[in-house]
């Protein structure tokens, strides 16, 4: 007889509401089916009533995480269909802060991961070394985690010098921490009990399963549109794709730390290289026509379409975000796995469900 | 029964949960301090009974708090034994009779977790009750009699001879204790695939009973530690506080495994430990009398 | 195992993390976005902050001269800020209370008029 | 016309469509995914398909009425895009390797095809 | 007058068999009852007879010898010409050599002039155990049979009830018969029944296990009667007679030691120890009296009870410490393989072989106290596994199903029934009941043997997670009503009887242990264990049982319950579902992915991967084996 | 103060956008630890007594949230977190979105911001303490929630 439990979506190991009717058989799950919808709120019809300025707010909070990148992803989107020139200075700073928002994510993730394992000292550690990240981000932006930054044309907020310090500061301090945290990830006997060797995917089902970021990048696929022609300014940082050959949920976890490094490395150079003059050009008159962006958030790409037609409202416009792209993958690798390790597994991907269903 | 068994007998049913809610709170306090924060106030623990006591009971199954009395009967009665210093193998199986209302009292609920939860904990058993055995075992070979008053009129401590079964004990009472690496069946943090395990479906005066329960759990499996330098009672004081520290530094530095993997650990790693530590016993014919 | 043991001996050793709020209250950063404040005094109830409100946070009644804001739909984009042709909207980094709903509604003196004494209520 | 259009190849037929993704799939494309467009009664379809970092559009246009072919087959991963339009625009797909029926997102009770 | 009991504990289950045969289905009930009650005033009797030796000389004795004969004659006869029937050849081939044997003895063995019934105070255990355990079993069944033939399309009753009275009346023998050869004879007609109510059903499984049953008894049979005929060299005909000769000298106890370790594989292969447990196992096809009256509370301990008997033929000998390891190994390996098994009276069944593996172990450890605890066990071990294996069949009929995990929310559908169960279960395992005291007695006894202790230690933390876990299944509530079994008093009469009896003797401990135990292990090994029972307290030299104070502690935590439960009213709500559940029919149900409703199901943990029986099996075989041979060697050359 | 010392919340992830999310789990970590008042973060509705909900409710999980109120013993205390959780927030007018909290539950208090600071969710369930003592001391019951409510769709 197998056991048959619902997961979720109230369940204190699942950060977000999705919930799962678990088939288990002999301890290990042999069926999962996904239910969504509990954070689907309908914000792709949202736009009908809001302008294209104010849907960046919108898009901004298709998810609390990586907020900052679906706005810079959106005002991207948006400035193609205007073929507007942004100043290089805006592009910097869209950088910088979206790279301090791959930092608390991670670190989050990171957190969160170690809870699902049972490791909460781990996981108040990695929470601890995130608030750093977010009192510098709060200085710079005015907000902790919703930074309302990139808006069409621009930013809206300069980078002052007591900033700069700030975010030097900050990349010392956390570069060791980091470093601290990794020894326990990487070494932690119970941790690689946990981790090593669990649900794998192959590099070629991972490229397959259509997954995103470091799911994909667990696998040893180097896939990063950080590398891509869309927004050719981390080409100019010196950008390195992190990837991992194990496939496993240990893979994915180192995947993450190395981007950890990796996001510190681009802060510096971004700072290093940044250049002085505006922080936006005026945009006039309503978008037309259409556009896809893609943008590497934390937990992998995300593709924008947006379609304007002349008007103040944009027509369409469609979030393809990286948790979405994932999701199936769950499909494949919980089967196999035990009880214990759904949440892991789960965990793995990161699921963002707000972004899944906007 | 005179007296001032009676007084003693009284003295260990009041004070013991008080010294098990303060130990509770130390060890909150202290996992508090090793993850780096203020942590809860040192009365914590009883703070929460309290509150629990005057919430509504909320049950799924009239008959649910039933082993909750029985769970909480059982381990004072192990505790008054261990205290008048009775037969340890008895102590065990009366020990292992309040584990057992705990696990049936997850299981009559019915919810999927508290018997996902349950039957983990009957994988505990299987893992640390070998160990409880055989160390009752180790005090009889040494001293020629299961009677703990055997141990305390001793000429030597026990540990002197057992310390492999020591180490054991160890992770027995971090199995007991349901702590990291060993709280799959429920934690004291909720942070689990099975919301609260066991006790999912327990509330207000129900959970009380069970974290009462714990202080005297608490405290009995401090005297089981105890015993191993009983002769002297300030050392064998120290060492269960070593050990009770121990475990809450190894609940932080690790995370929470299998109940596959704590099998395996404790039919391999713990049983042969012990049973060499037995064997030892046996062959060199030791005595602590 | 080590590295773990490590952290947390370090851990114990210092002096908590913890900021004790609310017995230790960190002063806010002057960057932070806390609530919307409205000075009526040049305000001409043109109802620019109200269409550039993301959340519809902010109504303006031209007939009753009322502007209103519900502090707890407001998601601090400061767009209207921005907007407001007469500067009268600012951002200050003191948080909104905490515990029952607010709603701020502020009767705006006529324009020609010289200042009057500002009327905040509910 | 909407100048600023993206490239996308025009699909005629489901039958073509089918085959020209299985080809994509056999040319080691990946599936990003697709996009649903009000168009002429109908919907208009851009799937979106990427190797070495190179998008690849197809557009298909969807007959009012029709009942578009599932991609699922192909790529499971497309289930979960697909599921999505039938909620929202109360399109029917055939061959969905999970239908959830209409109910990814929405319940009985919650309004029907909000998009559409 | 103890003569008259004795003939009567024979005479009367055989009248009542006759009376199966003659009268009508319809007054079956009456008749049990009247055999209920029949059957206790005889073993009661017995009782206040007293222990005695009932002698059978001439005149009489001839014409018993000579029924004796006929009636070996018979069994011999009907086992070749059932086997001849249905092609078996093993068991026919195992028949022949029976015959054989039978020949030879017949032809070669020294006339006896008299033979003997011992009834001491083991006898007499037996004996009530027997006559009220087995009648009350026979009465339950008179409220099962019709369900269970209806199931099955069944029409064979009145062979059922014969052969059950007739088995009473061949175990009564069984347990007095101090001349071997009559022992024998009784023995023999116990596998007999036990074949023809194994093979009740008919069906190609039924009997199939029948003859498996049949040929590996017939293989204890033989050794059983080379023990006989070895010993019949040394002028021994009965078995306290083996004792009293072994006890003179230790050159003594060696010459027996081979015939006694023969005597021995007998009582294994009636205990269905390892490397015999199959035929047990397939036993259980049976209907589920039969598996509660034959199968673990009678017949197979006629086995535990032989091996007892000769205690004192190798009491602290090299075969003891062989037969030690034996039962202990036997013990740990059925626990384990218990632990892996779903179906209830499969699980009922390895519970069964690890007790009387138990029994034996403390019966080859030979020291007073281990002696005691055999006696004891073989006692509360047949009254919790009776009660036990009635539940089962209760349960079967109430749910349909003896799956373990269907067993799930029972509670709420027969909660008398269910009480009754977890009583048999916590019987098992938890102080302060019998069963557990007995194995604290031979655990504490077994302390000095180290391979044997870690045996039972591991053996017991196996046996507590089964029970558990079946305990923890029909005791979980899963909200869902359903019909209630309505209750027979022929059904629920045995039960709450046994249950009742459960705690009587629990209670009584000391008592009996005064009354039956400390004089027969006296009889045994001319000592008694130091045990005493003030305060409450089972207290040996090396420890003490308080079992007052736990049966103390339950009353309180009764009293505790009942008193405190209106100071916090109950309010029932629905389980947590993670917020799914929404359904108010079936409050275990929640809403799936696709918005229809799935109900939620546990199942317990098995670890077939470790202790299934395919894993296991083979393992247990080879080392039951090696010990076997080692006890034959070790006896013969030691 | 029996219960204030003691507040054990069950957090409900309703419809948010995880930014009320992680800054309410913020609140449980060292920086703001708010176990130093006894905070305990438990899986389960049956040993809660604050429900911290963040976002609004949409018409999936407004019987998952109707369920945990009815599953949490009196006395009981909601805080709604946020922005969505207060009134529905930028999402109000939504096709799925029914609205704040407390269109379907009672909600005791709220807490601004999109999102809160952790600091602001602390002072909400400070505030929350007050009110669960309050509750104690006048025996109020939370009513038990019907679970066909308001789930009508809104464009019907
Ligand atoms: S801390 Fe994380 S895992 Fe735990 S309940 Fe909160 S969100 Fe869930
Ligand atoms: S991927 Fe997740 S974290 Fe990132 S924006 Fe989407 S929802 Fe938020
Ligand atoms: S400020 Fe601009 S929008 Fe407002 S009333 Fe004047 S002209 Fe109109
Ligand atoms: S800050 Fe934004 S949300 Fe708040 S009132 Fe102004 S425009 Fe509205
Ligand atoms: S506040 Fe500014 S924008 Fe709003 S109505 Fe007044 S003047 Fe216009
Ligand atoms: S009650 Fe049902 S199961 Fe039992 S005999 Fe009758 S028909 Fe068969
Ligand atoms: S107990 Fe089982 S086998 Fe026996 S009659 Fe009932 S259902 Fe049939
Ligand atoms: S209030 Fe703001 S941060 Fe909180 S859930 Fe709503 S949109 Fe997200």
């Amino acid at each position: 007889m197998t056991t048959v439990i619902p997961f979720g979506p109230q369940h204190p190991v699942l950060p977000e509401p999705v919930s799962l009717k678990l088939e288990i058989d002999n301890d290990v799950v042999v069926g999962a089916l996904p239910s969504l919808g509990y954070v689907h709120r309908g914000l792709e019809k949202f736009i009908d009533t809001k302008d294209y300025n104010q849907t960046t707010y919108i898009c901004e909070r298709i998810c609390g995480i990586c907020s900052a990148l679906h706005g810079i992803t959106y005002t991207k989107a948006v400035e193609k269909l205007f073929d507007a020139e942004i100043p290089e200075r805006a592009e910097y700073i869209r950088v910088i802060v979206g790279e301090l928002n791959r930092l608390h994510s991670h670190l989050l993730w990171l957190g969160l991961f170690a809870d699902g394992f049972g490791f909460e000292s781990l996981f108040y550690e990695c929470w601890k070394y995130r608030e750093e990240v977010l009192d510098v981000a709060e200085r710079i932006t005015g907000n902790r985690v919703i930074h309302s930054i990139s808006k069409v044309g621009g930013v809206s907020r300069d980078l002052t010098k007591e900033n700069i310090d700030m975010l030097l500061k900050m990349c010392d301090s956390l570069e060791p921490k980091i470093k601290d945290i990794e020894k326990v990830f990487v070494n932690n006997y119970t941790v690689k009990q946990r981790l090593v060797g669990l649900a794998t995917m192959s590099k070629q089902l991972a490229y397959e399963a259509g997954t995103a970021g470091p799911t994909l990048r667990g696998s040893g696929n180097a896939i990063d549109v950080r590398e891509t022609a869309d927004w050719d300014i981390y080409k100019d940082l010196g950008f390195k794709t992190a990837v991992a050959k194990e496939g496993d949920c240990y893979g994915r976890t180192k995947v993450r730390i190395d981007e950890l490094y990796e996001s510190i490395k681009l802060i510096r150079n971004a700072i290093s290289k940044l250049p002085n003059g505006d922080i936006a050009t005026p945009i006039k008159g309503f978008p037309t026509g259409e556009a896809i962006m893609r943008t590497e958030q934390p937990r992998g790409e995300v593709v924008y379409y947006v379609k304007g037609n002349g008007t103040k409202n944009l027509e369409r416009l469609k979030v393809r975000t990286p948790t979405f792209a994932n999701i199936p993958s769950l499909l494949l690798m919980l089967p196999g796995v035990r009880l214990a390790d759904v949440p892991i597994v789960v965990l793995t991907i990161d699921p963002c469900i707000s972004c899944t269903e906007r | 029964m005179n007296m001032t068994d009676i007084l003693i007998a009284a003295l260990v049913i009041f004070v013991a949960p008080i010294i098990g809610c303060l130990y509770a709170g130390i060890d909150r306090k202290i996992t508090a301090r090793l993850q780096g924060r203020v942590g809860p106030p040192l009365l914590q623990p009883y703070y929460d009974v309290k509150k629990l006591l005057s919430k509504d009971n909320m049950v799924v199954n009239p008959s649910q708090n039933f082993y909750v009395v029985v769970y909480v009967a059982f381990l004072i009665l192990s505790l008054l034994m261990l205290v008048f210093r009775a037969d340890i193998l008895m102590i065990i199986f009366v020990y292992t009779v309040s584990s057992i209302a705990l696990i049936v009292g997850g299981m009559s609920t019915g919810s999927p977790y508290a018997r996902v939860g349950s039957s983990r904990e009957i994988m505990a058993i299987l893992a640390y009750e070998p160990i409880l055995i055989l160390y009752a075992l180790a005090i009889y070979l040494l001293t020629g009699t299961f009677k703990l008053s055997a141990v305390v009129d001793a000429s030597t401590p026990l540990l002197v001879y057992t310390p492999l079964i020591f180490i054991a004990m160890i992770v027995v009472l971090n199995i007991k204790l349901k702590k990291s690496p060993f709280d799959y069946s429920t934690s004291h943090h909720a942070h689990q695939e099975l919301v609260k395990g066991m006790l999912t479906e327990y509330s207000g005066p129900g959970m009380a009973g069970i974290e009462i329960g714990h202080f005297y759990e608490y405290v009995f499996l401090t005297g089981l530690i105890f015993v191993f330098w009983a002769v002297n009672p300030l050392i064998g004081l120290i060492i269960s506080a070593a050990a009770f520290f121990f475990v809450t530094l190894i609940d932080n530095i690790t995370a929470r495994v299998y109940w596959q993997w704590m099998l395996k650990l404790s039919w391999s790693v713990l049983l042969i430990l012990s049973i060499v530590n037995i064997a030892f016993l046996y062959f060199s014919e030791a005595t602590i009398m | 195992m080590m590295g773990m043991l490590n952290l947390v001996l370090t851990n114990i050793s210092r002096k908590p993390a913890t900021r004790l709020y609310p017995f230790e209250i960190r002063e806010p950063f002057k960057e932070f976005k806390g609530r919307i404040v409205f000075d009526p005094g040049n305000c001409i109830l043109c109802g620019i902050c109200q269409k550039k409100c993301p959340p519809d946070a902010i109504t303006v009644t031209k007939a009753d001269k009322m502007w209103e804001i519900n502090l707890f739909r407001c998601i601090m984009c400061t767009e209207c800020v921005v907007g407001c042709p007469k500067d009268c909207l600012s951002i200050s980094n003191e948080r909104v209370k905490t515990g029952a709903k607010e709603t701020v509604k502020v009767v705006v003196p006529i324009v020609d008029k010289p200042k009057a004494p500002k009327a905040a209520s509910k | 016309m909407l100048e600023n259009t993206i490239e996308a190849t025009e699909i005629k037929s489901s039958g073509e469509l089918l085959k020209t993704i299985e080809g994509l799939k056999s040319d080691g494309y990946r599936y990003s995914t697709m996009i649903c467009l009000k168009a002429n009664e109908g919907h208009d379809f851009i799937y979106v398909f990427e190797k070495d970092n190179k998008l690849k559009n197809l557009r298909y246009f969807v007959k009012p009425g029709e009942k578009p072919k599932s991609v699922s087959g192909i790529y499971l991963c497309a289930l979960l895009i697909e599921n999505e339009y039938q909620d929202l625009f109360g399109l029917t797909f055939e061959g969905l390797a999970i239908d959830y029926k209409g109910h990814l997102y929405l319940t009985p009770n919650s309004p029907k095809a909000p998009l559409a | 007058m103890i003569e008259n009991t004795v003939m009567l504990l024979i005479a009367v289950p055989i009248l009542f068999s006759l009376l199966f045969v003659a009268l009508p289905k319809s007054l079956y009930k009456y008749l049990a009852w009247a055999f209920f009650i029949i059957g206790v005033a005889l073993s009661v009797n017995l009782v206040l007879d007293g222990t005695g030796v009932v002698e059978i000389g001439e005149p009489n004795f001839a014409m018993f010898e000579n029924i004796v004969l006929i009636l070996e004659v018979l069994v011999i006869l009907f086992i070749i010409a059932v086997s001849a029937k249905y092609k078996n050849w093993p068991t026919l081939a195992l028949g022949i050599i029976s015959a054989a044997i039978f020949a030879y003895t017949f032809t070669n063995a020294p006339h006896a002039e008299g033979a003997s019934f011992n009834i001491d105070q083991f006898s007499q255990i037996m004996i009530l155990i027997v006559n009220i355990v087995g009648t009350a079993i026979i009465l339950f069944a008179t409220g099962y049979m019709d369900e269970y033939e209806e199931h099955r399309h069944l029409n064979r009753q009145k062979t059922f009830y014969f052969t059950m009275s007739f088995f009473l009346a061949a175990m009564n023998g069984l347990v007095m018969a101090d001349t071997l050869g009559w022992l024998f004879l009784f023995w023999e007609l116990t596998t007999l029944c036990s074949f023809v109510l194994i093979s009740y059903n008919m069906d190609e499984e039924g009997i199939n296990n029948g003859f498996r049953a049949l040929a590996l008894n017939l293989v204890g049979g033989i050794a059983f009667s080379v023990g006989i005929i070895l010993l019949a060299t040394n002028d021994i005909a009965t078995l306290s007679g083996i004792g009293v000769y072994a006890g003179t000298d230790a050159a003594a106890m060696a010459v027996v030691a081979l015939p006694v370790a023969l005597l021995c594989i007998g009582g294994f292969a009636k205990s269905a120890q390892m490397p015999f447990q199959s035929w047990l196992l397939g036993a259980m096809v049976a209907p589920t009296p039969v598996s509660a009256l034959l199968h673990s509370s009678t017949m197979v301990n006629a086995g535990v009870f032989l091996v007892v008997k000769l205690v004192p033929a190798f009491a602290g000998s090299s075969l003891g410490t062989a037969i030690a390891v034996y039962g202990s190994f036997t013990f740990v390996m059925c626990s384990a393989l218990a632990l892996s098994q779903r179906n209830a009276k499969r699980v009922l069944a390895y519970s069964t072989i690890a007790n009387l593996g138990l029994i034996i172990a403390s019966a080859g450890i030979g020291t007073p106290l281990a002696v005691a605890a055999a006696i004891m066990l073989i006692l509360f071990h047949a009254i919790s596994k009776a009660l036990l294996f009635l539940c089962t069949g209760e349960i079967e009929h109430t749910i349909g199903s003896r799956d373990i995990e269907d067993m799930s929310g029972l509670v709420k559908k027969a909660p008398l029934l269910t009480t009754l169960a977890a009583l048999g279960m916590v019987s098992m395992l938890l102080p302060p009941f019998g069963v557990l005291l007995t194995k604290w007695v031979s655990m504490e006894a077994a302390s000095s043997n180290p391979i044997v202790i870690v045996f039972l230690i591991l053996g017991s933390a196996l046996t507590t997670v089964y029970y558990a876990k079946w305990m923890g299944t029909i005791l979980s509530s899963s909200m869902d009503k359903n019909a209630v079994h309505h209750k027979k008093p022929e059904t629920y009469f045995p039960l709450s009887f046994l249950g009742l009896a459960i705690v009587a003797t629990s209670i009584l401990v000391f008592t009996i242990y005064d009354y039956f135990i400390r004089p027969q292990v006296e009889i045994l090994l001319n000592t008694a264990p130091t045990v005493s029972g003030q305060a409450g307290q089972f207290t040996s030299e090396i420890g003490a049982f308080a079992y007052a104070a736990i049966f103390v502690a339950l009353a309180l935590a009764f009293v505790i319950y009942f008193a405190t439960r209106n100071m916090f009213t109950p309010r029932t709500a629905g389980y947590y579902m993670c917020g799914e559940n929404n359904m108010e029919m079936d409050k275990l149900m929640f809403r799936n992915g696709l918005c229809s409703y799935d109900k939620s199901s546990v199942s317990n943990i098995y670890l077939q991967n470790t202790f299934g029986e395919s894993k296991l099996t083979t393992l247990g075989y080879a080392i039951s084996i090696i010990l076997i041979i080692i006890a034959l060697a070790g006896g013969v050359l030691i | 103060m029996s219960l204030a010392k003691s507040p054990w919340i069950i957090h409900v992830n309703c419809n948010s956008c995880n930014g009320c999310d992680i800054e309410v789990v913020a609140c449980l970590t060292p920086l703001y630890d708010a176990e130093r008042f006894g905070v305990l973060n438990i899986g389960t509705p049956k040993q809660a007594d604050i429900m911290v909900v963040t976002g609004s409710v949409n018409y999936k999980n407004v019987n998952v949230i109707k369920n945990i109120y009815n599953q949490i013993p009196d006395p009981k205390v909601v805080l709604a977190v946020g922005a969505c959780a207060s009134t529905g927030g930028i999402f109000h007018n939504c096709y799925n979105v029914i609205g704040g909290v407390d269109q379907v539950i009672p909600v005791d208090a709220y807490v601004p911001g999109c999102c809160p600071r952790p600091e602001a969710i602390l002072d909400g369930v400070v505030a929350a303490l007050s009110i669960l003592e309050n509750k104690k001391k006048g025996n109020i019951k939370g009513k038990e929630v019907k679970l066909k409510g308001k789930e009508v769709p809104s464009n019907a």
